[in-house]
């Protein structure tokens, strides 16, 4: 068969993957239908997309990219070095509303050379320009199609948008014009199951080929021993962690961050709420990252040291906070047995469960909470710890140095040197209880190939994907 | 009757200008801010005051309050937030699943209700009415959330005679759509026909109990012939009330449902939006769920001067 | 030969039984009557003849129609037979029609359902009918609804549908009890033409001696589910072998002694008043329409007199009975009892309410059914400044309670204990309780039982030689205003059409409509003329 | 006293001593995880087995009793202390402004979908059981409001009312001695009938995660949490729902035995 539907949790609100965070965007366009200089690769390795290749000056501060030929968006008309430097212009515009925004802080300019020729200058060198350039948030769009770009994105993918019934799915085209390796699917529906129930039961009911990022790990099982599906089993971006408001009361004493970092039992967690999947760490680095250092043995389930690291605290009795949980069932599953564990060696967690909008508003903006959980997908994303105004409100100069060193620095060894250290530095500061990586569950019918396992970035790339003879 | 709907329509003008203010303060008051939700925890400061203003929201509440009522008026309901399209395009989209949801749900409500009422009715204090009784007891204490997550188990997971959900859309085809409405639509019609049984049955009751019962049979109409020439159309305007507040429900109410089933219906439109602070989809929304009811109760009306000509002549 | 012949019918509902070896024939063209007081089985009988039993019910003996044994004949054999060989006609017209369905509909359906004849043809005797029973087509058109119609025009209706296929037997429960006098005359007439004219038997059940006496051919007095006297209406009534039939005449006819008048001096005053109700807006914008429901009415009540009030049902009564206690504002006049004004500004004078008392007719609505009776008895010490307490409060209650013929005991009962008759002497003992200077009476005694009536008009009587009562009489029953008032107003249509000493206004009446409702009034012919009658036969 | 009162009142009492016994004793710690130990079926020492935490059900089902009860009393009470009054004054007052005033109040939070409303409720006053109790509570007044004014507009019609004029009480008084005591019965039976709607309403929000949070067990946040899992351990998703439908079933009953023991002429509006 030349097509297959694929399920999501989220629908996501637009098409616009350079206007909004919601990753459901990405998802669906990744790759599918809009590209980037640079992309990521389901091994999360960043390699040539719409640039075929590019010159670093050797003060690091101009790229050249050359771009490749004869690439055409959805629409036809071509695409070419204006259209790069539209774009990104676009994306770090003054009144832009590019959620990363933050990616092209430091470009000073982006200039056509020539149609198939672009140069971007930087004020300071960058180490992670091509990584940066990688993102969803980063791909090239066309002027002309700029205005609709929300509800009919015309990109220079493999696949192009065909239809979109809100509520229910997006049908998305093979792109006979495509510039490079043709897509094998000659067409492919992306279908919003957003309950983890109707998940399990339209994948049982065959009503959908394959879902990504199932939300119900306690199914898996039952799917592993069907002979009809196959279960993928990667890791994602997200450090999933308790997040702790460094700067609250009694949060602000080392000691009481440790005592709950020793109160937490990981394993359970996984157990309990992911059933399983998910790699324990002990620091915010992603664990499939080969500078990562296991760190989970500072943070080991001791509640008796815990309760001890109270005492000397003073808190003896333990004390109360609040504990906010944002929808996904690894935050709310989590919690609760969080709020359980900390209840074992005396510190009342009130469970308060909230919307993303209020997380957004009142834990991540407001900064008013005391614990919370969440999974930070971002891909390296340590260099949040060198914001004191993020919202755990982790304040450390000699951390901030650190990255700061580390952001000059484009030699990959002594990156990783760096990098190693700065993730010793958090876990025994005890910034945050550090709990798991998240795993990425996918499910799909036998016979399906091509599907990334995990998810460097959030996509559902199927350029590559097809179905066994 | 001309002074009597003009007379509600005055009320119901009035129920939705009031309805329109709580509507929109109280959800004003939600926190959340839909701009920087939709930009996440990377953004920047000025990014969201940047999007905020696109899509105006940094002019003041009442102003908001009166552009939108105007709008309303007009036929225009806004942009959505989050979706970037015209709401009134988005409630479109999901009153076509909606509607023929609560529309399917009511007819199969309905067609299992009024037997089962007039039988029992009909059969009072014997075995068959106990029996329907018994059901419709149980009919009523059942979650209907929680008869849908059983009938997916049986009919979708094991026995596959239906899909598990979604909605295919009118373009494959009525069949397609009826076929996955079924689902949702029983499970949404059982405890509705429960009540639906008792009200009918209570009121078939009391109308058997009526003096011109008895004149219907001293005439020679044997039991039945009574029952359904004089009983049946006396017993409906209590039925009618109920059937009205089931549209309604049915309307807005199955968004638990819906959510079961994944079907893109104005319910779990009403639930996404709340929780991504789409708040103008969200006043729309349940501004045109009150207006929907409001119209409902005064067609229940109308109806029930066709029904009862006491009523014609004092309206 | 009979028509309808029953003998020796039991029935029981539940294992109580309740008629007892009932026998009684109805021959062709024969008007029998069956009378009795309330519960005594009158409507039990119909039923029976009917086969429309309350469920549990068990028949025994014969009940046969011409050579149909009833009370074998299977359901569907019942069906053919009711509405064709025997109509019926019930006693609430209000109810007896079904409200969403046309009046031709409903005469037609006899017809139809017996499928006697074609649809047209049924409509045309539907209007036949009609015709007959005194709805002529431009007035009443088939598609008129129930509601449009008065209660008298309703019963013509159900009698229409009875009488739609000619039935052999026709049944009237209290065809009339709920209609005017007026209204019940022409009733009446009605069913004796038709009896008449189709050669129908009528069997009529009535708890009214005085119509009994002028319809029936031959009556039928029952009690506690037996016969007690049957025979020719003459005989019967003249011979009154029975002691019950005896004692029912003499209830219903009860005279009572009222202690003679003092020296008049007015007491209460009523000038001009008027009170208009507000009817809804017929259009949107037109003025709000108004009922003068009490229109320009005066008189006066004195000290220690007893006032009747008499009109039919409508004329606006109770209407102004509201207005005389001062629960309603009056649109024009006054009202001034002891010279003070029943109403003054916008709220009731309390002042004066607390020296009046009133009497419902209803002994089943006018208590609160969760107080007990002294509680009942002693709401109107509300009105009182310093209400009696205690041991004060006992002996009041207690000689309330005795002077209505009570025992003390009663007073911890609950409402629900005591029967129709009793309620209405509570609810006396309850006006007499703060020795009021006048009490309002509204339709006191019509809805008891005849001989439970005579007992409370002896009562009344007794309280008024012992306690010098004044009293306003509102009943539309005429006998009864005859015998309790020294002087009557007759009501009609808000207005007082005529005043006078009571037994100057039933021997003279001036006006047109007082002479009408006196005549309309069917009266029980004194025993002597019976006899004399009986002797002549 | 009728069949239906009897199942009903035993089957309401049973829940009703589960929710009173679960303050002194539960077979476990209701809260206690045992994450090895989890979603087993029931057995000798997990009577109801164990949920998806290792958490104890049986346990975990008295407590929710006490939850759900506890919710849906105080709802009930909100609509009767707010309902009854406002329908005893729009009689006292019937035909005037006020009476009209409170009817069209009635009618507007009768025309707002409830569970929509329920939902934004706790959407924008957080989730959590006082919440849920305030929305479920709100959707009461218009009801008892409505069903007091019905039967008390009747009884002004009654001549005992009128008598109690004559005697000079005003119409406060009159409803307060009067009327509330001939509308009891009423109210008694559709309390118990509310009371069955607010069990199964708030099992509702607690299902789509509103009522009551964590770590108060809730019965319909178990279905919510059990629902993926039925394939696995399907006593999660029968527990709880039995559970639900014998107590709604049960006050069913009774609200129907009531009325019939109570008085067989009452009317309620059972929608
Ligand atoms: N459905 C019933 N079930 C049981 N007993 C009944 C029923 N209907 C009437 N009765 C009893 O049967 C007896 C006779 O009632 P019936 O209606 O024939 O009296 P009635 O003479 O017509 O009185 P009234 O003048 O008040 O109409 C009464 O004692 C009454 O209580
Ligand atoms: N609240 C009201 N609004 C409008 N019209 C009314 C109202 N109450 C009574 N009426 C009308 O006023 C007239 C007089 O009514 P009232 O009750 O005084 O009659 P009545 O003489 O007591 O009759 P009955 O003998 O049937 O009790 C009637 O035509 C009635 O329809
Ligand atoms: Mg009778
Ligand atoms: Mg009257």
């Amino acid at each position: 068969e030349g097509g297959i539907t694929v399920a999501m949790q989220l629908e996501p609100p637009h098409l616009d993957p350079t206007s909004a965070a919601a990753q459901a965007i990405d998802s669906v366009v990744y790759s599918n239908i809009f590209e980037g200089l640079t992309r990521f690769m389901g091994d999360g390795s960043v390699v040539p997309g719409l640039a075929e290749s590019w010159e670093i000056s050797d003060d690091g501060l101009t790229y050249t990219f050359s771009l490749h030929e004869g690439v055409t968006f959805h629409d036809g008309t071509a695409m070419d070095a204006e259209d790069v430097v539209f774009s990104l212009d676009r994306a770090r515009a003054e009144d832009s509303v590019n959620a990363q925004k933050a990616l092209f802080d430091g470009i000073e300019s982006v200039e056509a050379v020539d149609p198939a020729t672009v140069r971007i200058t930087l004020a300071e060198p960058n180490g992670n320009l091509l990584f940066n350039l990688a993102w969803g948030d980063a791909v090239i769009v066309a002027p002309e199609s700029i205005e609709t770009i929300k509800t009919n994105p015309v990109g220079t993918g493999a696949f192009r948008f065909a239809n979109w019934v809100q509520g229910d799915r997006i049908d998305i085209e093979k792109n006979p014009d495509y510039w490079g390796t043709p897509a094998v699917l000659d067409k492919a529906t992306f279908k919003f199951i957003s309950d983890p129930t109707a998940a399990f039961a339209a994948m049982m009911a065959e009503d959908i080929d394959a879902f990504a990022g199932f939300p119900a790990p306690e199914n898996l099982p039952q799917f592993e021993a069907d002979p009809r599906f196959q279960v993928l089993v990667g890791s994602t971006e997200g450090e999933t962690i308790l997040s702790i408001n460094n700067k609250q009361p009694p949060f602000d004493d080392i000691k009481v961050r440790e005592a709950i970092a020793h109160a937490i039992d990981r394993q359970a967690i996984i157990d309990g709420a992911m059933f399983g999947y998910g790699t324990p760490i002990g620091t915010h680095f992603a664990p499939h990252n080969p500078a990562y250092v296991d760190l989970t043995g500072t943070s080991a389930y001791d509640p008796e040291k815990s309760k001890a690291l109270l005492a000397e605290a003073g808190l003896a009795d333990g004390f109360e906070t609040t504990l906010h949980l944002p929808p996904p069932s690894y935050a709310r599953r989590g919690g609760e047995i969080i709020a359980a564990q900390l209840a074992e060696v005396g510190i009342k967690a009130e469970i308060i469960n909230v919307e993303w909008a209020q997380w957004l508003e009142s834990v991540f903006r407001g900064k008013n909470f005391g614990l919370t959980i969440v999974s930070h997908t971002e891909p390296m994303d340590i260099g949040i710890y060198a914001r004191p105004d993020y919202y755990f409100q982790y304040d450390n100069p000699d951390f901030q140095a650190l990255m700061d060193t580390l952001n000059r620095t484009t030699d990959p060894d002594k990156r990783t040197g760096l990098l190693q250290q700065a993730q010793t530095v958090i876990a025994e500061d005890f910034v945050n209880g550090y709990l798991f990586q998240l795993a990425n569950l996918g499910v799909a019918k036998v016979g399906l190939e091509g599907l990334w396992a995990n998810a460097p970035t959030a996509a559902i790339d199927l350029t590559a994907v097809s179905w066994a003879q | 009757m001309l002074r009597y709907s003009l007379k509600r329509l005055l009320s119901l003008v009035i129920s939705l200008a009031v309805a329109s203010l709580v509507i929109f303060f109280v959800i004003e008051v939600a926190p959340g801010d839909p701009a920087s939700f939709m930009l996440g925890i990377n953004a920047q400061p000025d990014t969201v005051a940047a999007l905020r203003s696109e899509l105006g929201l940094d002019v003041p509440k009442w102003q908001r309050y009166l552009d939108w009522l105007g709008g309303m008026l007009t036929g225009d309901f806004g942009t959505s937030y989050t979706y970037r399209t015209p709401v009134s395009d988005m409630v479109a989209e999901r009153v076509k699943v909606s509607l023929p949801l609560a529309l399917y749900a009511l007819t199969l409500s309905t067609a299992l209700a009024f037997p089962a009422g007039i039988y029992a009715a009909a059969r009072r204090g014997r075995p068959g009415d106990m029996a329907v009784m018994g059901a419709t007891q149980l009919g009523v204490a059942i979650p209907n959330f929680w008869f849908a997550m059983m009938l997916v188990l049986v009919f979708a997971i094991n026995l596959r005679w239906f899909g598990a959900g979604g909605f295919p859309g009118w373009d494959n085809g009525v069949w397609a759509g009826l076929h996955a409405l079924t689902l949702p639509a029983i499970s949404l019609a059982l405890p509705q026909a429960a009540i639906l049984a008792r009200v009918m049955r209570s009121s078939l009751i009391d109308i058997l109990g009526e003096d011109f019962m008895r004149t219907a049979r001293a005439k020679g109409l044997s039991r039945r012939q009574a029952l359904w020439r004089h009983g049946v159309r006396n017993a409906l305007i209590p039925v009618l009330t109920i059937i009205g507040l089931q549209f309604s429900f049915l309307l807005a109410g199955a968004i638990i449902i819906e959510q079961v089933f994944y079907l893109p219906g104005l319910g779990r439109l009403v639930f996404q939006s709340i929780s991504s602070r789409d708040l103008i989809v969200v006043e729309s929304v349940v501004m045109l769920l009150v207006f929907a009811v409001i119209v409902v109760n005064f067609l229940v009306d109308l109806a029930y001067a066709v029904v009862d000509p006491r009523l014609r002549a004092r309206t | 030969m009979s028509l309808l012949e029953i003998s020796d019918l039991n029935l029981s509902i539940l294992g109580t039984p309740i008629l007892r070896d009932m026998s009684l024939t109805v021959a062709p063209g024969e008007i029998v009557a069956v009378t009795g007081e309330s519960g005594s089985g009158k409507s039990m009988t119909a039923f029976t003849v009917m086969q429309l039993l309350p469920p549990f019910a068990r028949t025994a003996g014969s009940v046969r129609l011409s050579e149909t044994e009833l009370l074998d004949a299977s359901e569907p054999d019942m069906c053919a037979i009711r509405g064709q060989r025997v109509g019926m006609v019930f006693q609430e017209p209000m109810t007896a029609l079904n409200p969403v369905r046309t009046i031709g509909q409903q005469v037609a359906e006899t017809i139809l359902v017996h499928k006697a004849m074609s649809p047209d043809r049924a409509e045309e005797r539907a209007r036949e009918v009609l015709d007959r029973v005194g709805l002529p087509a431009d007035r009443f058109p088939l598609t008129r609804y129930p509601h449009e119609l008065s209660g008298g025009q309703r019963q013509r209706v159900v009698i229409a549908m009875a009488i739609a296929l000619r039935p052999e037997l026709l049944i009237a429960d209290e065809p009339t009890t709920a209609l005017d006098v007026t209204t019940q005359a022409q009733i009446l007439d009605l069913l004796k033409g038709l009896v008449a004219d189709f050669g129908m038997g009528l069997l009529m059940i009535t708890h009214d001696l005085a119509v009994v006496a002028d319809m029936a051919d031959r009556i039928v007095v029952m009690r506690h589910g037996e016969v007690v006297e049957t025979g020719p209406t003459r005989q019967l009534l003249a011979a009154m072998k029975h002691p019950y039939t005896r004692m029912l005449f003499e209830a219903s006819n009860h005279q009572v002694a009222l202690p003679p008048l003092p020296e008049p001096a007015p007491l209460l005053e009523v000038r001009n008043v008027v009170r208009d109700y507000r009817l809804p807006r017929r259009k949107l914008l037109a003025p709000a329409g108004h009922f003068r429901a009490v229109n320009g009415v005066s008189f006066t009540l004195n000290r220690g007199e007893r006032l009747g009030l008499v009109g039919e049902s409508g004329c606006g009564k109770s209407t102004l009975t509201r207005a005389l206690l001062g629960l309603e504002q009056v649109q024009g006049g006054e009202i001034l009892l002891d010279g003070e004004p029943v109403f003054s500004g916008h709220r009731p004078n309390l002042a004066v309410r607390r020296k009046m008392q009133v009497v419902f007719q209803d002994p089943f609505g006018s208590f609160n059914p969760r107080h007990r009776v002294d509680r009942l008895v002693t709401e109107p010490f509300h009105l009182l400044d310093d209400p009696p307490k205690g041991a004060d409060r006992q002996r009041v209650i207690d000689e309330a309670l005795t002077a209505v013929g009570l025992k003390p005991a009663d007073a911890l009962k609950y409402i629900h204990e005591f029967s129709g008759g009793q309620r209405q002497r509570i609810a006396i003992a309850r006006a007499l309780i703060i020795r009021p200077d006048l009490i309002l009476f509204d339709e006191a005694v019509s809805a008891l039982d005849v001989s439970v009536r005579a007992q409370i008009l002896d009562l009344l009587a007794e309280l008024c030689a012992a306690y010098a009562l004044t009293y306003l009489f509102i009943s539309h029953d005429l006998s009864v205003v005859r015998t309790v008032t020294d002087r009557v107003l007759v009501m009609k249509s808000g207005e007082i059409v005529e005043q006078g000493d009571t037994e100057t206004v039933f021997t003279d009446p001036q006006h047109p409509y007082t002479r009408d409702l006196i005549a309309a009034a069917p009266v029980l012919p004194d025993r002597e003329s019976l006899k004399r009658m009986a002797y002549h036969d | 006293m009728s069949r239906n009162l009897l199942i009903g009142g035993a089957l309401s009492s049973l829940v009703l001593l589960a929710a009173l016994l679960s303050f002194a004793w539960t077979p476990f710690d209701h809260a206690a995880m045992d994450i090895p130990a989890k979603l087993q079926p029931p057995g000798a020492t997990h009577w109801f087995g164990t949920d998806h935490f290792g958490r104890d059900m049986f346990s975990m089902i008295m407590v929710g009793a006490r939850t759900s009860i506890t919710v849906a009393l105080v709802a009930v009470g909100i609509g009767i202390a707010l309902g009854v009054p406002l329908g005893l004054a729009a009689a006292a007052r019937r035909g005037s402004w006020l009476d009209e005033l409170i009817m069209r109040g009635n009618d507007l939070v009768f025309a707002f979908p409830s569970l929509v409303i329920a939902i934004l409720i706790t959407a924008v006053f957080g989730a959590g059981a006082v919440n849920a109790i305030i929305a479920i509570g709100i959707f009461n007044i218009p009801v008892f409001a409505r069903i007091t004014r019905g039967a008390a507009l009747s009884l002004w019609e009654r001549d005992f009312i009128l008598a109690a004029q004559v005697a000079g009480k005003g119409s406060a008084r009159i409803s307060a001695e009067h009327i509330l005591p001939n509308v009891l019965n009423l109210l008694i039976v559709q309390g118990t009938i509310q009371f069955s709607l607010a069990i199964l309403a708030e099992a509702g929000l607690s299902y789509v995660g509103l009522g009551a949070q964590p770590p108060t067990p809730s019965w319909g946040r178990m279905l919510a949490d059990a629902q993926t899992m039925v394939g696995l351990a399907p006593h999660l998703a029968l527990v709880p729902g039995v559970a639900i439908i014998l107590t709604v079933l049960g006050l069913n009953l009774m609200g129907d035995g009531l009325r019939d023991w109570l008085d067989p002429r009452l009317r309620v509006a059972r929608t």
